[in-house]
């Protein structure tokens, strides 16, 4: 068993365009729920919009790749709002199974064949790179025009894919300082506060329905870049946005500590690099006859061993990697 | 064009009997001419009656063919080269007074100028093209609109009552713990597997099954919270992080089942069971009526459980306040734990249910439920059993009537949208009852 | 603390002896405090806010961990054990805060107060409402839509329902009109002199002392004073500390 | 000691619906019903300015209800009503405290997992650091937060809360919270302060300091509206007694005359307020007195009243 | 991507047979978990069974220990880690996915790496365009030929009113579209169309609508889902005899434990790519590799004969290229598949080996069928047969 090589596989999920996409729409759950107390269940939504706003600007209008973006987040704060003004006024729980469905729809509004001209249905969008890689400032190639490979050890990227890392890395550092920032202001205050208790808050004369959505679209932008950081390097297909995808950024959340700045980062990577240490490592015992099963349920336990590695953590540290252990003593 | 494309169907060669001339219609149809890899064929039918000898004409390329139509008023024209043919229905031999109506050409075929049944036909990718004639007024029976609505809506009731099963689980659970136990899904695929396993592999009778299914249902809510929820509940972990463990249980436990029984879908026995039990619109198998029979004398008994006895007071009691009801001499764990096993068993016989009405048993066909199961709770009012059997029945009737106007694709956009409108209307919930403040 | 409480004292029905307790890691709310209550007494327990006294009766009533000394109910320990099984020997306990259960009615709020003897509900219902007569009227109505002072009545008959042997009380009396205050308190002594013994937590301190047999003063985790209630209700210590001079001037 | 309590409120003789000289809230026929319960049902009130009105009754009076309205935090059935001159009816509650009428709730609402001091800071109004925007660049707001900080602390010595102002507020004692949600409240120097009950649970020397607290603040120019079911408190401060019996107003006037009202006495206060509850239970020996007498006498009599009502019942 | 066209020519002229001596490194990126994942174990067979004859034929090239990986689906999102172990185990070909819309998800970062991707179930049509540096391969065959032979069954059979229960994925509206087309240009009409997307677990909606409409025969383009739909539509009585399937879901039910016992499909007819040899023989060799292997018996074959032929065109590729370089590889793969024009039909790997080393041009023809790629690397050609149930729920071909 090489665990040389294994090692370095597990190690690239520190930096892989996945930890960071994940990391940001993470890091805007911890707004709308850490600091915000909204139940999002439709994160997996606002991703989806990021990530189509992107490709459909670029593929059906032919927008330049930065408009895209903005688009991608356009379409996320309209979400919000769309989503917001009914529900923001439900009951906590009320919201997550409203968000879950909003965001299941949204889903199969992609899928379906009705606007397949736009979203190209089940199949999804792929080929939009050639904008974002024209902007790469890194060089392609070097003076004797091999291929020039950055980084070092485990990292090692071609210039588009530490484009992308350093894009994604960039946008991840202004959403985590944007979200230190305001969570020590006084508006984070009373965003926390309306957290504890929404009346409470309405009587000191806040007006929490505006700040609520105000959480909400801060946390949907973030989502949305981080769907286009994750169809940055790849594609976007519908079925990648289910409700799993939700859950697994909730996961993360919770790994980090919900409440705090660095914990989706932490927790982004901790989740990835579970995945990609599990993938490593599980079919190589099972070759080796350590593990008595076949190559396909040694691939099938990764996931029972990443659903029992999820349960473990937030079972003995539930208040995050990040989080504040007195806080737990309070929780309902 | 170097035909780079395709392929033929046709790969068998028969010793043909050579030269065509047609007169009498061959038994196969072609089977007058020598065969090659390219062919027209069809039928030709009038008021859905086939018509018997019509003679069909094929000419193109310097070559020239005719042939007759079969009792079955099926014809095939051989032709040596995909090549641009003109193909020619003789009228005269097409019942009396029958013409062929250029409305009830196949699309793309028109008439060629100054005829009425002579055709440009081409070849497309493959060495066949079928040019099928259907003249006459042909009368479809279709199901009407208010016969398939019945059908649906009954088709719904069944899902609904299965679906309600699973949602008073939910329901209970997140009453009497503030948990929305999203390991549910799962739950209900353990019943289906479990049937799978005693029903199908070690062949128990069905009649057994169903109760070792409940009781091993009600085992697995049993080893569930003792080994796993009661813990977390003495660790004090918020509700949340509770939830989150309920995800990564719902993951670890839908790759269990397939790694024990693969990604394929399996039968319980009696799956497919004929719907031969009609009453007027409403075709039912056996399977179905035993279906809402079972999911209606299980819904009662809980019902009467929790409305007659103080264990069922008792789950409100604790959802309120735990300390409190500690404090009155409720064992709470106790309750709860009743909760889990009650929970767990009614997922597993809605699991079968489900099982059979999909029909099918699947790794994840729980969690496919999940969200309908979640929407029918909300909607009937969060943590009120009599709301999630409600809310179960709208959503079942909703995702299985609502495309009779949506693409079928986006079946469960319905129920999610009505989902969202109902809540705008009634925040609670249709049983949910507002809190007082101050 | 007190001499008076010996081995040879038989009658003692609950003995709190050199509690520590508390919630956060590290940090004691109880610090060493001792308690007697024997049978038929009516203890009342004053002190300023935040002092620990919820937290004590919390701690008799096994709702808060007890990290040091020791609890008896009836000469047993009861460290360690769970509320359900206090109220099988016969505690009975309203707390000062979330007393109520908010979605279910008065009269299912009542019949959880005697949860594990439910066929005695008709009789006890009979006393209950002789007390708090407006329950009596209204117990088909939501207890969360109850106003404040309703919830206090709620909260007090729930724990009367199960007819306990030892009442622990936290501040009974906050919320109640004035009437019903008095009510409360008399009730509360009638109780006690059928034989249930009383541990009372009140800050209305003065009407609390008036009745009962003897009073604790709790600072900081600690015992401060200990008397009978009109010991302490004179003495200037307590007064000018902790009960105040308002209710004193009689205006 | 005693301070001089604020004369000439009112226009005319003190009956329920008499017009003030300066009143800060107007209420007009404001009713709230919960199905055939009508916890409301306000004619004409009027609350004056500068000077403290208590707002007694019975439990269940509607009293807490009444708070709700005026605040926004429910709608009623009917009804208008007008805080310095604006009409309130239909605004939502966030803007009615923005507009300086602050109030506290009487099942507490603190802010579990802020601290303290965060729950206080909370309180203040007009924080530039509050808007997105400016909350990014501390540079606008943290001079502003310092000096809220300093009132709070301030404040919270007050109400010997200090000790746990880096506490999160879920730590807090009953009593403590009480405490917390009144500082809180007067954070925002509101025009016009309604406290429920916000000294149930308070321990009585420390809500006599409090009391003292409260008269400042009239002096400064505060109104206040307060729930209170302690007498001596009411005695102690209220310039205007205000009393609620199912919903109405049953009286109103100075607290002297209000308290000597019979119907007052009968439905809310009874007439026992200096009675020794230790002799009329017996527990000491001691004068019952004639007031004494009539309480035992009433309680009786309330018993059997009941028990033949509930006889008749289970017939 | 573009082909170098012209290399594959001169190699026409008489120089000497080199002996080879390479060894080639797969990896495979197929479903193991998941909503595909009952393609996993048919593919993984092919692959290995593939691998297996290569190594037995011992022409000069190996391929060493196979990568295995699991590509999972886009809900649990396992293929984004296999890929980068691939990528880092440096292997010369990655075979998969089975999902287009996995696949879309990886192929920029299997591209970026320079491996080749090679899959033997794609069938959407957005890969032909792909920026691929010519190193997306498929053995899979469009749909467009399997839409139009399926469509011409239908309509020989005199079927009239006919409706179609397909997947909302690029496999079932691309066979949709074609089989549509091809089936009202021959007359027909399609009186009822209903879609279902991947992953859902029940068509009752769907089955009520198209029985509803009243079809004279039913064509379901769907994958395992006709587990469900299969045993729903015969038990609303629905005649076996007028179904109609595509290669997704053609298998014999009668040896498959997973069909309901008593369920009959006799006459139900399917179509499917196949290539000029039985299957039957194959299948049996497939299993046996699978079974050695140490899992339980492959019940189901979909996809198996074009994992064996990609794996095959792989090995044939480098031997041709005389390199392991998957840029090398990829410029030769279109010569060996017989789209250069002027190769010599051969249907095994030794066969096609000799030829190789004979310095000649192979033109493999697989168990898939005949195998031609164009320059985006699509198959172009491919037999298509028609198979039917007989009364033991097992298929024969029947070609019309
Ligand atoms: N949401 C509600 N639904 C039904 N009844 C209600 C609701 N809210 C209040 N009530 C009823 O209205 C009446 C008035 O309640 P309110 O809380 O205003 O009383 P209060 O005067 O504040 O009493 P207390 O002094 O006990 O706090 C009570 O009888 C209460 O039960
Ligand atoms: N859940 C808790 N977690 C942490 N600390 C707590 C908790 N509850 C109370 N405390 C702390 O314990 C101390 C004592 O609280 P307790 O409730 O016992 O006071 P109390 O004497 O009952 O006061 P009050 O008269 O105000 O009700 C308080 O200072 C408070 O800070
Ligand atoms: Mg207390
Ligand atoms: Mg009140």
């Amino acid at each position: 068993m090489d665990w040389g090589q294994i090692f370095n596989n597990t190690a690239y999920w520190v930096f892989s365009p996945e930890t960071i996409a994940y990391a940001l729409a993470a890091t805007g759950l911890a707004v709308q729920f850490g600091f915000g107390g909204l139940l999002n269940f439709g994160m997996a939504g606002f991703m989806a919009l990021g990530a189509y706003g992107y490709a459909i600007s670029i593929l059906t209008f032919g927008w330049p790749w930065w408009v895209g973006i903005i688009v991608g987040c356009a379409a996320a704060v309209v979400f919000a709002l769309i989503l917001g003004i009914p529900t923001l006024r439900l009951r906590a729980d009320y919201l997550a199974i409203v968000t879950i469905a909003a965001a299941e729809i949204v889903r199969l509004l992609l899928t379906t064949q009705l606007f397949d001209a736009f979203t190209n249905s089940a199949d999804g969008l792929g080929g939009y790179h050639a904008g974002f890689r024209g902007a790469n400032p890194f060089p392609k190639t070097g003076a004797d025009g091999e291929p020039i490979i950055y980084g070092f050890g485990p990292w090692q990227w071609t210039s588009d894919q530490l484009w992308v890392r350093v894009f994604g890395i960039i946008l991840l550092a202004i959403a985590v300082y944007l979200v230190w920032a305001i969570m020590r202001s006084p508006w984070g205050r009373v965003l926390k506060g309306i957290r504890e208790d929404e009346d409470a808050v309405r009587s000191l004369g806040k007006n929490v329905f505006s700040y609520k959505m105000q959480a909400l679209m801060i946390g949907g932008v973030f989502g949305a870049l981080g769907g286009v950081v994750f169809a940055l390097p790849s594609a976007v297909v519908p079925a990648t946005y289910t409700t799993s995808l939700t859950f697994f950024i909730w996961t993360i959340l919770l790994l980090g500590g919900a409440a705090t700045v660095f914990g989706p980062v932490v927790g982004s990577v901790i989740f990835w690099v579970i995945m990609g240490f599990l993938d490593n490592v599980l079919p190589v015992l099972a070759q080796a006859d350590i593990l008595p099963m076949t190559g396909q349920q040694a691939a099938t336990l990764r996931f029972i061993l990443v659903g029992v590695a999820l349960m473990l953590i937030v079972i003995f540290r539930p208040q995050g990697i990040f989080g504040n252990k007195r806080e737990l003593t309070f929780v309902k | 064009m170097l035909f780079g494309l395709l392929l033929a169907a046709g790969m068998v060669f028969l010793s043909a009997p050579g030269g065509a001339l047609a007169a009498e219609a061959p038994d196969t149809p072609g089977g007058d001419q020598e065969k090659t890899d390219f062919y027209f064929g069809g039928i030709i039918t009038y008021d859905d009656k086939p018509v018997e000898g019509v003679t069909m004409t094929i000419e193109g390329g310097g070559f020239k063919a005719d042939t007759v139509t079969n009792v079955e008023g099926k014809w095939r024209l051989y032709v040596p080269d995909n090549d641009d043919y003109v193909l020619t229905v003789d009228e005269d031999t097409l019942p009396d007074g029958v013409i062929v109506d250029p409305e009830q050409l196949p699309e793309g075929i028109t008439p060629k100028q100054g005829t009425t049944a002579s055709f440009d036909v081409t070849f497309g990718l493959t060495g066949a093209k079928i040019v099928n004639l259907f003249l006459g007024e042909g009368e479809r029976v279709t199901t009407s609109f208010a016969d398939q609505l019945t059908e649906r809506l009954m088709n719904g009731l069944n899902f609904g009552l299965l679906l309600a099963l699973a949602a008073v689980g939910v329901s209970l659970i997140f009453g009497t713990t503030g948990l929305s136990n999203f390991a549910h899904g799962e739950m209900l695929t353990f019943g289906a597997v479990m049937a799978l396993i005693f029903g199908v592999w070690l062949k128990v009778p069905m009649w057994l099954t169903i109760p070792i299914v409940i009781v091993l249902g009600a085992l697995l809510g049993y080893l569930l919270d003792t080994g796993l929820w009661r813990p977390l509940r003495r660790r004090g972990l918020g509700i949340v992080q509770v939830m989150i463990v309920s995800i990564g249980l719902s993951l670890a436990g839908r790759y269990v089942f397939q790694y024990f029984i693969g990604g394929g879908t399996y039968q319980l026995p009696g799956a497919g069971a004929p719907r031969d039990i009609t009453f007027g619109p409403i075709s039912l198998s056996w399977i179905d009526i035993a279906s809402m029979g079972v999911s209606i004398v299980l819904l009662i008994a809980v019902a009467f459980w929790l409305l007659r006895t103080r264990v069922g007071k008792a789950t409100r009691a604790i959802s309120d306040n735990p300390g409190l009801a500690a404090a009155s001499g409720i064992n709470v764990d106790r309750v709860i734990r009743i909760v889990w096993i009650l929970a767990a068993a009614l997922a597993a016989i809605a699991g079968v249910l489900w099982a059979y009405f999909r029909p099918g048993v699947k790794w994840d066909m729980g969690v496919q439920v999940l969200l309908l199961i979640f929407a029918a709770v909300t909607l009937g009012g969060l943590g009120t059993a009599f709301g999630a059997l409600i809310g179960a029945l709208i959503v079942g009737i909703l995702v299985e009537i609502s495309t009779l106007w949506i693409p079928p694709d986006m079946k469960y956009v319905g129920a999610l949208a009505a989902l969202i409108v109902i809540l705008l209307v009634r925040p609670q919930g249709i049983l949910g009852r507002k809190e007082r403040l101050g | 603390m007190s001499a008076t409480s010996s081995e040879a004292d038989t009658d003692v029905v609950v003995e709190v002896k050199d509690l520590t307790a508390g919630y956060l890691p590290g940090i004691n709310i109880i610090n060493g405090a001792n308690l007697i209550a024997r049978k038929g007494e009516l203890i009342g327990i004053i002190g300023p806010n935040g002092a620990g006294k919820s937290t004590l009766l919390k701690s008799i009533f096994g709702m808060v961990k007890v990290r040091g000394g020791g609890i008896t109910v009836d000469g047993e320990s009861v460290v360690g054990l769970k509320s359900d099984k206090l109220v099988q020997r016969g505690v009975g306990f309203v707390p000062q805060t979330n007393n109520v259960f908010p979605s279910l009615t008065i009269a299912e709020n009542l019949q959880m107060g005697l949860y594990q003897r439910p066929k005695a509900y008709a009789e006890r219902l009979e006393f209950v409402t002789g007390i708090f007569a407006e329950l009596g009227k209204r117990l088909g109505q939501r207890a969360g839509s109850l106003s404040g002072g309703e919830r206090q009545m709620v909260a007090m008959s729930r724990a009367l329902m199960m007819d306990p042997s030892v009442l622990l009380l936290d501040e009974p009396s906050a919320g109640l009109s004035p009437v019903r205050q008095d009510d409360a308190f008399i009730r509360v002594s009638d109780i006690n002199k059928a034989g249930v013994t009383t541990i009372m937590v009140e800050q209305n301190a003065r009407r609390c002392l008036q009745i009962c047999d003897r009073g604790y003063v709790l600072d900081q985790g600690r015992d401060a004073y200990e008397g009978t209630g009109r010991q302490l209700l004179e003495d200037p210590k307590v007064i000018g500390l902790y009960l105040g001079t308002l209710g004193a001037d009689g205006v | 000691m005693r301070r001089p309590k604020t004369q000439g409120l009112a226009k005319g003789d003190a009956v329920p619906g008499v017009a003030k000289n300066d009143p800060v809230l107007v209420i007009d026929n404001v009713t709230r019903r919960f199905g055939g319960l009508t916890a409301v049902d306000v004619e004409h009130l009027e609350i004056p300015r500068h000077a403290i009105t208590a707002l007694i009754g019975p439990n269940g009076a509607g009293k807490t209800t009444l708070f709700n309205l005026l605040c926004g935090f429910d709608k009623p059935n009917s009804g208008t009503w007008s805080f310095d001159g604006t009409s309130l009816s239909g605004i939502p509650s966030f803007k009615v405290a923005r507009m300086g009428q602050v109030r506290t709730f009487q099942l507490t609402k603190a802010l579990s997992l802020l601290t303290v001091l965060e729950n206080m800071k909370l309180g203040a109004t007009g924080q530039k650091g509050e808007s997105l925007w400016a909350s990014i660049i501390p540079a606008i707001w943290r001079k502003q937060d310092d000096e809220i900080e300093d009132k709070a602390m301030e404040l919270l010595a007050r109400f010997k809360l200090d000790a746990t102002a880096d506490d999160y507020a879920a730590s807090l004692s009953g009593g403590q919270r009480k405490l917390l949600e009144m500082a809180r409240a007067l954070m925002s120097d509101p025009t016009l302060v309604m406290l429920d009950e916000p000294m149930a649970g308070v321990n009585p020397a420390l809500t006599e300091s409090l009391l003292d607290h409260i008269l400042d603040l009239k002096d400064l120019g505060m109104t206040v509206l307060f729930v209170e079911h302690d007498m001596h408190m009411v005695r102690h401060i209220a310039d205007w007694v205000v009393v609620m019996a199912e919903g109405r107003v049953v009286a109103e006037g100075p607290p002297e005359t209000v308290m000597q009202d019979k119907a007052v006495i009968d439905a809310y206060l009874g007439s026992h307020q200096d009675v020794d509850l230790g002799v009329v239970t017996g527990r000491i020996a001691g004068e019952l007195g004639e007031s004494g007498e009539e309480l035992l006498e009433e309680i009786k009599e309330a018993e059997e009243a009941s028990i033949a009502e509930a006889e008749e019942e289970t017939k | 991507g573009c082909a170098s066209g012209g290399s594959g020519d001169d190699g026409g002229d008489t120089s000497t047979p080199e002996a080879r001596d390479l060894t080639l490194k797969i990896g495979t990126i197929l479903p193991d978990t998941g909503t595909l994942a009952f393609l996993g174990p048919p593919e993984e067979a092919g692959v290995g069974l593939a691998v297996d004859d290569i190594n037995e034929a011992a022409k000069g090239i190996e391929v060493g220990p196979v990568v295995w990986g699991d590509s999972g689906d886009t809900d649990n999102k396992a293929y984004a880690t296999t890929i980068q172990k691939l990528i880092s185990e440096k292997v010369d070909a990655a075979i998969g996915a089975a999902s287009s819309g996995v696949t879309k998800l990886f192929l920029d970062d299997a591209v970026a790496a320079g491996i080749l991707t090679f899959s033997p179930a794609n069938t959407s049509l957005d890969f032909t365009n792909w920026d691929d540096n010519n190193l997306y391969w498929r053995t899979a065959p469009a749909d467009t030929l399997q839409g139009e032979v399926l469509g011409n069954v239908v309509a020989e059979d005199g079927h009239e009113n006919v409706a179609v229960l397909y997947q909302n994925d690029s496999y079932g509206t691309g066979l949709n579209k074609v089989f549509q087309d091809t089936f009202t240009g021959s007359g027909g009409k399609i009186v009822a169309e209903q879609s279902y997307n991947t992953g859902d677990t029940n068509f009752d909606a769907q089955i009520s609508a198209i029985l509803a409409s009243n079809p004279d025969a039913i064509a379901l383009i769907t994958f395992d889902e006709i587990y469900t739909i299969g045993p729903a539509l015969i038990a609303a009585g629905y005649p076996a005899k007028d179904l109609y399937l595509v290669d997704g879901n053609l298998k014999n039910f009668g040896s498959d434990e997973k069909w309901p016992a008593g369920v009959s499909m006799e006459g139900a007819k399917g179509t499917s790519p196949a290539g000029p040899k039985p299957d039957e023989d194959f299948q049996k060799r497939l299993n046996d590799w699978w079974v050695a292997d140490g899992n339980a018996e492959l019940k189901d074959y979909t996809y198996s004969n074009e994992s064996y032929d990609a794996v095959v065109l792989i090995a044939l590729a480098a031997l041709a290229a005389n390199s392991t370089d998957s840029a090398d590889i990829a410029g030769k793969l279109q010569e060996v598949s017989g789209g250069s024009g002027d190769g010599e039909k051969c249907t095994s790997f030794a066969d096609c080996a000799d030829l190789i080393l004979d310095g000649k041009t192979a033109n493999y023809d697989g168990y898939s069928g005949p195998i031609t790629f164009d320059e985006h690397g699509d198959p172009t050609e491919a037999t298509i047969g028609v198979f039917q149930y007989g009364a033991d729920n097992l298929t024969t071909r029947i070609d019309l």
